[in-house]
């Protein structure tokens, strides 16, 4: 049979953008859960607990991020509740006094200087402008990484293209941070933000 | 380099670089884009034969180009404007009113002891026209051609009820190295097709009987004439030592008595391929 | 037995002949490619460049291939828009010039910056006040155009020709090419400039630096003007070459005459101007800076005979050679002044680039000298070697002499004897 | 079904095409360029809690303080106190880098303890009468140093050896200088305590007698360019005019200069004569300017336990009999100065000696010894630091472990207790103890800049205090329950007491150009056998503001004198052997002597007053 | 594509929280405005006395790595660098002044920023400071070309540690990869833990004295002074009126904020153009 002269090509064309758009954005991201199964709901809910009881500022200003094992064991240090995770957690970790691998989602690039207090203090903002509602999240997500570039899935871009993704996952790409400096009037040079 | 890049500012600068930038892509893009279209038009125009012999013509020395009427020695210097297609050339068509063409009195011209039968006219790629009762006419190749090719390797003719144009291809032939298209002196549709053995390689009925473009009668000596001329100097340039330049007869097989000539050069020569 | 992708009509060597040819030039490539790896992989400490001599020898390449490349955007400009038909003989070799030039800079340029993988970082995020900017996106947009007025040529190619596809595009292509020639000729305008530019700007170095008009220092010109000048002497002496080497007549001598004599006039006008804007720098815009001329002269070994000799020995003489009828109708003047312009230019750029950052500017700085490492020749090398082959090839397979078949039988005609010659 | 070429092309164009409306090669290229930043074998710096950690830095005698500022507990940098008492903020190139010598990649990781252990036993029992067993402690005045005292004097036929004491141990006064004569004293570039010598630098007026342009002379209030080695004969001749024509003849310098000299050094006082190998006649000419009691006074330590008294004495190495030692401890865990290995080689018996170096690398005498020890590193050491030379009143200041010290390092002063069966105890907090005891002097503590009266303290804090970056300074010159330290003897002769005027006649150096040695040997560097952080290779390799250890930088004519023009190495030989240098040569260093960059091989072979000579590689 | 900065869609989950107030909005850039400084340096070339504290302090802040083997004084990375200088004299009238050079924070329109083909180099309008980015620069290394003062460094080699010294690299600053130029960026590190102190106390701005470079930290001698040229009690702004304090190749225009300053008249010859060489003692290096 005789096909058309154009049909290999349109095969091809088609082929490569099923592979670009569908393939590709699964391909490019390795992902690995986290260490522990941990609702921030539960803790926000019947701990009560604030953001920054937990991930707390140092005196000196600095931002302690992930809190340490040492935070988690004041409470846990027997279990608490009757979950699984919570008996693996202390089983695994506490008992061992073993510090979990937490994989930061929020963590910037080596060459950016972010200063959590003065964006909290000085500009006033809530932790879910960028965070999301990480805090009422009732489990973790798996956390991704680009397998080139080595950044978090969540500071370079839910999808590949807009950084911001619908939902609760608010993006913190450099646009994201431009963006709201920009509105601000505070966005001066690269070293404002990059070391 | 796109307005919502970092470090892209509304400046007077920028403008003019980004500007002038951009239109520089987009010119390339649409000369590209266009030369692409042109040419699909010309595809599908079957313009293909037309634009090759066009590109050949241009091809062709200054020398080869002369007008016919320089043959005759109308006149001095005159390239041919319409790529030997004289059907469109009102200085031929006045020439020919002003001088019809005599009809000469043998019924053939023998030169060099080579036949030009005067009942036919021939294409200057050295092919003939003959007109049968039918309607229908025979092409074939004249009798220096067909020496130059003397017995052809091979001959691809094609398929009858095929279309063939003026000046585009009519067959090809294969002689020694030398791979030749030989020009079709007519438009029309092909009927039957013969060979070197038969006495015509192809019957086509022709689009209209109008063969003001192919040279007959006091024209032909001073053309083949000058056929030999070119002959003899592409010859030469093969490296080939002359031997008819004092009208000794050519033979039948020419490619034969220059085994060392590069015949495909020759034969591009003669048959006005680039 | 690549006998069928050879023009017809035009003699060519054997293929075990050709192969010998390149052979040597392939394993220059080769150990080009291999060095330029090495910098690729392990990083510019392969080379002899340092944090005072930043840029080298790849950067005096450029600049200088470049220069010399400028015949394709001159000779298109004066065939096609100014319409001088003799130059049609040398338009298709005088492309494959171009894009030999061009590519191989762009190849250099590749191998010459510390982070290749962000090439593409001028292009997105773009210092327009820069003029290595304009630089980059000229040469990348004029390479481009090059490779378009270079695929007729290939089209052309005998064995192509049969695909009616490429027959009837070429064709095409061929009837615009007018136009690229006109885009063409705006880009290298200004990618030429930016080129002198690029040193005329740099305030913090007196001894490149020039006033001029508006936003482009003199030296913007005075390139634009040295790479139109030497670019025809440069097809003149690449055409001779090929003839010399393939014992054959492609060009005619008109043609040849022509280039030498435009190729003069221009650089007589660029002498000119340099002249005058090499006065007005010493007195004006180098003392200007708190940097007495003179002394840049006095770091040996470059001593004012480095000016004397760009501007006079390998300016004004082969000015003169080339404007003097007499001189310029004999083969041997001809060539030997296109030569002269050539290296006469060669050596401007060697002086911008080598000698600016030679000089000290600081008080208490070292007169610096260099000598490239052998990666960094190897790099040259491999330049040198993929011009000549992709030029070799071309002269094989494209028709870049549009006259050499005439011109055979020309010499076949006056072989003849006499007899025949204008019988009618 | 067969598909055609034409086809093939076909689809990979269409394929081609479509990639490109796809995001997946930009993003590549993207991804690509954002490799760029982080590819393998960049590392990341690690984050933690910053805090600002003090110390003092043991590096050197002048024990400045120390800022460490720690990120999770690990110092990233090291500062100055700024306020602090004796050092008043400034630190050295070495000071700034000491963090980074734990990672030096030829630091010793591991020895072995017991088989040395072993070894000094058996050469303990065959020891006889008229052997020694000996320690040599090249930086004196720690209360390490007491224990190793004290070892030896547990010991029958015990020696306790140290180099000549700067001045030999008196303590100069700079506040109280207004003109400083330096005979070729490095005294802007590493002398005494930098910050407490550039404070008093603006209050005395600087006269430097040096051959060539050291970094003091550059900044020097006048330079005095004599002839190299004439520096004795000019202290002489300043002290009696009777030898000002032989001095003028030495020196270069003309008599009406010296004249001149030596009457401002007079009438401008209190003056102070420094000279860079401790020249006696320097020493006799402070006597002849009544700098004693004014610029100069006898050194002295912090109060000591009582239970320490009973020390061996302090002995030079010279003042040993030959082939006598059989079992030698050599301390150089912290930077000392350092004595020619020949000159302590030859004091060694004939038949297997045992010689046990502690070292943090194999750099210095570990080449020779049989045993070293790997031990612990500034900042990772707990020691106090020696008195320095330019600190009249006596100090103690502990430096405090910054880092913890890798497993399977040896504590000397441990070491040699046990070897010895005396009881080393906790040395530093006895003697912190006494010091309290003794209720007098101040306490200055670095994260507060203040001092406090020891008296206002308790002893528990004091100690505590002291371990979280302190120093402590007796109040008066002298205290009263400090101990003096050295004779105030120079290296060669008694010369504390002696009435001016009556010098030995014709030192051997004066004048007497050895033929066989005939370069005077300057050093251009500080002198330092140990090793440096990586990083000072800033300043020799990166650029060229110092010169690299063992080089040599000398004028060409002495090079060609040399038969070494244009060699870029040589071979350094003086009476102590010989060693392969490094030679730059330098128009601005005069003919007839050699500008040294000492390494530890350099020192091998180089002591005081050393002349040599450079011969052909 | 991938820079592309689509407006902030307000995410619907965090929207009620989460309102950039006007009142947030005005006030910190109102602060920013009146909060312009010029950061510059006045060094004393009376008191340097060349020991090198500034280099290695300036290394260690930095996470400038050790020399490479294969590194020499023209291919090692010092941005600050100091040259021994003398007076061309011979013998005892030989004088020479140890001359502290790092970037000399040109004007706003230095020679640098705009060669740069793709804005890696900018002038920091809040601080006057000359950045360079080392994640955006090609390695193209025009700028170094245009710098007089060559105070910029390319890295030839990868950065690298001998084996648990990078436990002690600064993590305020990041190590540069190979193949791109970096330079003095007055402890750009400091400025921004400064800042952040500042922040932590409430205070949008630095004050005097809370931000000071490494190099002017580790000088024993109080050579090197540091402060805002727009506060004229700062030292840098009183040494720039001083009578004996100058700037190097002040007649290139490139108005640099490093103040030199020496009593002695050769000394300050230092600042002028190099003088064609006394005899054979050229081409060397």
């Amino acid at each position: 049979m005789k096909i058309p002269v154009y049909m290999p090509f349109l095969a091809g064309a088609l082929a490569a953008l099923g592979a670009g758009w569908v393939g590709f954005p699964h391909a490019i991201y390795k992902s690995r859960p986290q260490p522990v199964d941990f609702s921030h709901k539960v803790h926000a809910d019947k701990a009560g607990t604030k953001c920054e009881d937990c991930h707390a500022f140092r005196e000196d200003g600095t931002f302690a991020g992930i809190p340490s094992l040492s935070t988690c064991a004041a409470c846990h240090a027997a279990p608490m509740g009757t979950t699984v995770a919570e008996k693996n957690f202390i089983d695994r970790y506490v008992t061992p006094n073993r510090e979990p691998d937490w994989a930061s989602y929020a963590q910037q690039p080596e060459n950016v200087f972010f200063s959590h207090i003065t964006h909290v203090k000085l500009g006033q903002l809530k932790c879910e402008q960028c965070h999301g509602d990480q805090g009422a999240s009732d489990k973790l997500r798996p956390y991704q990484v680009d397998r080139i570039s080595g950044y978090s899935r969540d500071i370079w871009g839910p999808t590949l293209f807009q950084s911001k993704a619908a939902g609760t996952v608010p993006g913190m790409k450099m646009d994201d941070c431009v963006d709201c400096h920009r509105k601000q009037g505070l966005s001066h040079s690269c070293l404002d933000c990059h070391k | 380099m796109l307005p919502w890049n970092y470090g892209f500012h509304w400046t007077a600068g920028t403008m003019i670089f980004m500007g002038a930038f951009y239109t520089v892509v987009v010119i390339v893009a649409s000369t590209l884009f266009s030369a692409a279209l042109r040419s699909r038009r010309a595809l599908r125009g079957r313009q293909t034969e037309r634009i090759r012999w066009a590109e050949d013509f241009h091809d062709l020395p200054a020398r080869d180009r002369q007008c016919r009427h320089v043959l005759t020695g109308e006149f001095g210097y005159r390239e041919c404007p319409h790529a030997f297609d004289c059907r469109q050339c009102e200085t031929h068509s006045h020439l020919v009113a002003r001088r019809p063409p005599d009809q000469a009195s043998e019924p053939e011209e023998d030169i060099f002891g080579m036949a030009f039968p005067l009942d036919r006219v021939y294409h200057r790629g050295h092919t003939w026209v003959h007109s049968e009762p039918d309607g229908t006419v025979t092409v074939g190749l004249d009798d220096l051609g067909r020496r130059l090719l003397g017995e052809p390797d091979r001959v691809d003719l094609p398929q009858p009820g095929g279309r063939v144009s003026v000046n585009g291809t009519a067959w090809h032939a294969h002689k020694r190295n030398a791979d030749v298209r030989i020009l079709s002196p007519v438009d029309g549709e092909i009927v039957a097709t013969g060979g070197p053995d038969a006495p015509w390689y192809l019957k086509i009925r022709p689009d209209r009987m109008d063969f003001r473009n192919l040279l007959g009668g006091h024209e032909i000596r001073p053309w083949v004439m000058r056929e030999m001329e070119r002959l003899q100097l592409a010859l030469s340039a093969e490296g080939a030592a002359p031997t008819l330049a004092d009208g000794g007869v050519p033979v039948q097989d020419i490619a034969a008595v220059y085994p060392q000539a590069d015949w495909d050069a020759v034969c591009g020569e003669m048959f006005l391929e680039a | 037995m690549d006998k069928q992708f050879i023009t017809r009509g035009v003699k060519r060597c054997s293929s075990g002949k050709f192969l010998l040819w390149i052979l040597p030039w392939v394993a220059m490539l080769i150990f080009g490619l291999y060095s330029a790896g090495l910098c690729l992989v392990k990083g510019l400490n392969q080379t002899n460049m340092d944090n005072r001599f930043a840029f080298g020898l790849w950067i005096f390449l450029d600049l200088t291939v470049i220069a010399l490349g400028a015949g394709a955007f001159f000779t298109g400009f004066l065939l096609y828009i100014l319409k001088m038909k003799e130059l049609r003989a040398v338009i298709n070799s005088a492309v494959v010039i171009g894009v030999v030039c061009y590519s191989g800079a762009m190849c250099a340029l590749a191998v010459d910056v510390g982070q290749p993988l962000r090439f593409w970082f001028t292009f997105w995020y773009p210092n327009v006040h820069s003029m290595l900017t304009e630089v980059t996106f000229c040469i990348t947009c004029y390479l481009t155009v090059l490779m378009i007025e270079y695929l007729p040529i290939v089209l052309k190619n005998r064995k192509l020709r049969d695909v009616p596809e490429f027959l009837v595009f070429e064709h095409e292509l061929h009837k615009l090419i007018y136009v690229l020639a006109g885009v063409g000729t705006f880009l290298s305008f200004f990618h030429q400039g930016s080129l002198g530019g690029l040193y005329g700007v740099l305030r913090g170095r007196p001894f490149a630096f020039r006033e001029g008009l508006a936003i482009w220092p003199s030296t913007f010109f005075l390139f634009i003007l040295s790479a139109a000048a030497v670019g025809p002497s440069f097809v003149l002496l690449t055409s001779w070459l090929v003839q010399t080497i393939s014992k054959k007549r492609l060009v005619k001598p008109e043609a040849m005459q022509m280039l030498g004599r435009i190729s003069g006039l221009l650089l007589a006008v660029y002498v000119l101007l340099k002249t005058i804007d090499t006065l007005v720098w010493i007195n004006r815009t180098s003392p200007g800076n708190g940097f007495p001329a003179a002394q840049y002269y006095a770091w040996h070994p470059f001593g004012t005979w480095i000016l004397f000799t760009e501007i006079a020995l390998l300016g004004m003489v082969p000015a003169l050679i080339l404007l003097t009828p007499k001189l310029r109708a004999r083969t041997g003047w001809l060539v030997s002044a296109a030569a002269m312009a050539c290296c006469g230019v060669a050596l401007n750029r060697f002086v911008q680039t080598v000698q600016t950052l030679a000089v000290p500017t600081l008080s208490f700085d070292k007169f610096m000298t260099y000598t490239p490492s052998w990666q960094e020749v190897g790099t040259f090398l491999a330049v040198l070697a993929y011009g000549v082959l992709v030029y070799s090839f071309s002269f094989r397979y494209f028709q870049l002499f549009p006259d050499e078949r005439e011109l055979k039988l020309e010499v076949a005609r006056v072989e003849e004897e006499p007899a025949l010659v204008g019988r009618y | 079904m067969q598909r055609t070429r034409r086809e093939i092309l076909l689809f990979m164009g269409g394929g081609a095409a479509g990639a490109m409306l796809t995001p997946a090669p930009w993003r590549l290229v993207t991804d690509a360029a954002i490799w760029s930043e982080n590819w393998p074998g960049i590392p990341r710096p690690a984050r933690g809690e910053i805090t600002a950690r003090y110390t003092n830095c043991a590096l050197c005698p002048a024990g400045c303080a120390v800022r460490a500022r720690c990120v999770a507990g690990q110092p990233v940098s090291l500062a100055g106190v700024s306020g602090g008492p004796l050092s008043l903020g400034a630190l050295c190139a070495f000071g700034l880098t000491g963090h980074h010598l734990p990672y030096h990649p030829k630091r010793l990781k591991q020895g072995t303890p017991e088989e040395a252990a072993a070894a000094v036993r058996g050469a303990m029992a065959k020891c006889g009468p008229s052997e020694n067993i000996a320690v040599l402690d090249l930086a004196p005045g720690r209360s390490a140093s007491w224990t190793y005292r004290r070892a030896m004097a547990a010991v029958a036929n015990g020696v306790y050896l140290a180099p000549p004491l700067p001045l030999g141990g008196a303590a100069v006064n700079l506040a109280k200088a207004r003109i400083v004569l330096s005979l070729g004293a490095p005294l802007l570039d590493g002398w005494g305590t930098p910050g407490n010598v550039h404070a008093a630098r603006a209050n005395f007026r600087l006269v430097q007698a040096e051959p060539w342009e050291s970094r003091t002379a550059a900044l020097a209030d006048e330079w005095l360019p004599i002839r190299p080695g004439s520096e004795a004969a000019l202290a002489l001749a300043l002290t009696d005019p009777k030898t000002a024509a032989s001095a003028a003849q030495a020196t270069g310098l003309t008599e009406k200069q010296i004249a001149g000299l030596a009457n401002e050094l007079r009438a401008n006082g209190p003056a102070l004569v420094l000279s860079a190998d401790d020249l006696p006649e320097a020493m006799a000419l402070n006597q002849a300017l009544g700098a004693w009691g004014q610029t100069l006074a006898a050194g002295s330590e912090a109060p000591l336990p009582d239970v320490w008294k009973k020390a061996a004495p302090e002995r030079v190495v010279a003042s040993v009999a030959d082939n006598s030692i059989r079992v030698l401890f050599i301390d150089e865990s912290v930077p000392g100065s350092h004595i020619p290995w020949s000159a302590v080689e030859k004091k060694l018996v004939r038949d297997n000696p045992v010689v046990v170096a502690f070292a943090w690398s194999l750099e210095g005498y570990g080449r020779h010894a049989q045993f070293t020890l790997p031990t612990a590193v500034y900042p990772e050491l707990t020691g106090d630091i020696p008195p320095a030379v330019d600190s009249p009143a006596a100090t103690f200041r502990i430096a405090a472990p910054l880092v913890a010290p890798p497993a399977g390092m040896t504590d000397p002063s441990a070491f040699i207790a046990k070897a010895t069966g005396i009881d080393p105890g906790n040395a530093l907090q006895e003697r912190a103890d006494a010091i309290y005891k003794s209720g007098q002097g101040t306490l200055f503590t670095y994260a507060d800049a203040k001092s406090t009266p020891l008296k206002d303290l308790k002893p528990a804090d004091f100690w505590k205090s002291l371990n979280e970056g302190g120093a402590w300074i007796a109040n008066a010159a002298v205290g009263q329950d400090a101990i003096l330290r050295g004779d105030c003897q120079s290296p060669r002769g008694p010369i504390a007491n002696r009435p001016a005027g009556c010098l030995p006649a014709n030192l051997p150096h004066i004048g007497s150009l050895d033929t066989a040695f005939p370069l005077p040997v300057a050093f251009s560097e500080p002198q330092s056998a140990s090793l440096t952080s990586p990083l000072m290779s800033k300043l020799y390799q990166d650029s060229d503001l110092r010169m690299p250890p063992n080089t040599a930088a000398l004028h060409p004519d002495t090079a060609r004198a040399s038969g070494i023009l244009g060699a870029a190495r040589a071979v350094l030989e003086t009476q102590y052997g010989r060693c392969a240098i490094g030679v730059i040569p330098d128009a601005s260093v005069p003919p007839g002597m050699l500008a040294v960059a000492a390494g530890a091989e350099v020192l091998d072979i180089c002591g005081a007053l050393t002349r040599a000579k450079v011969v052909a590689a | 594509m991938i820079a592309s900065n689509p407006a902030i869609q307000p995410n619907p989950a965090i929207q009620p929280n989460a309102t950039i107030q006007p009142n947030t909005e005005r006030q910190p850039s109102r602060e920013r405005k009146r909060a312009v400084s010029r950061y510059g340096m006045s060094i004393d070339l009376d008191r340097c006395t060349g020991c090198g504290a500034c280099m290695v302090a300036c290394a260690v802040e930095n996470n400038i790595p050790p020399a490479h083997e294969g590194a020499t004084a023209r291919k090692g990375i010092t941005w600050i660098r100091v040259f021994k200088v003398d007076n061309g004299e011979e013998g005892p009238a030989r004088r020479s002044v140890f001359v502290p050079v790092l970037c000399q924070q040109c004007g706003e329109d230095t020679p640098c920023v705009h060669v740069c083909p793709q804005q890696a180099v900018e002038v920091d309008p809040a601080t006057g400071i000359v950045g360079q980015m080392p994640e955006r620069c090609l390695g193209c290394r025009y700028c170094m070309a245009a710098c007089p003062y060559h105070a910029r460094f390319f890295n030839w080699w990868d950065p690298a540690w001998p084996a648990g010294m990078e436990k002690t690299l600064n993590p305020d600053v990041a190590p540069r990869m190979r193949g791109v130029v970096e330079k003095c960026n007055f402890c750009h590190g400091r400025w921004h833990a400064a800042k952040e102190r500042a922040a932590a106390a409430g205070k949008p701005e630095i004050e005097a004295g809370a931000y000071v470079p490494a190099c002017v930290e580790s000088c024993p001698t109080g050579a090197i002074r540091f402060g805002d040229l727009k506060d004229s009690a700062s030292e840098p702004a009183v040494a720039a009126k001083d009578a004996h304090s100058f700037r190097l190749l002040e007649k290139l225009g490139t108005e640099p904020k490093i103040y030199y300053r020496s009593k002695r008249d050769w000394v300050r010859q230092v600042a002028a153009a190099p003088k064609p060489p006394s005899g054979k003692e050229n081409a060397r290096g």
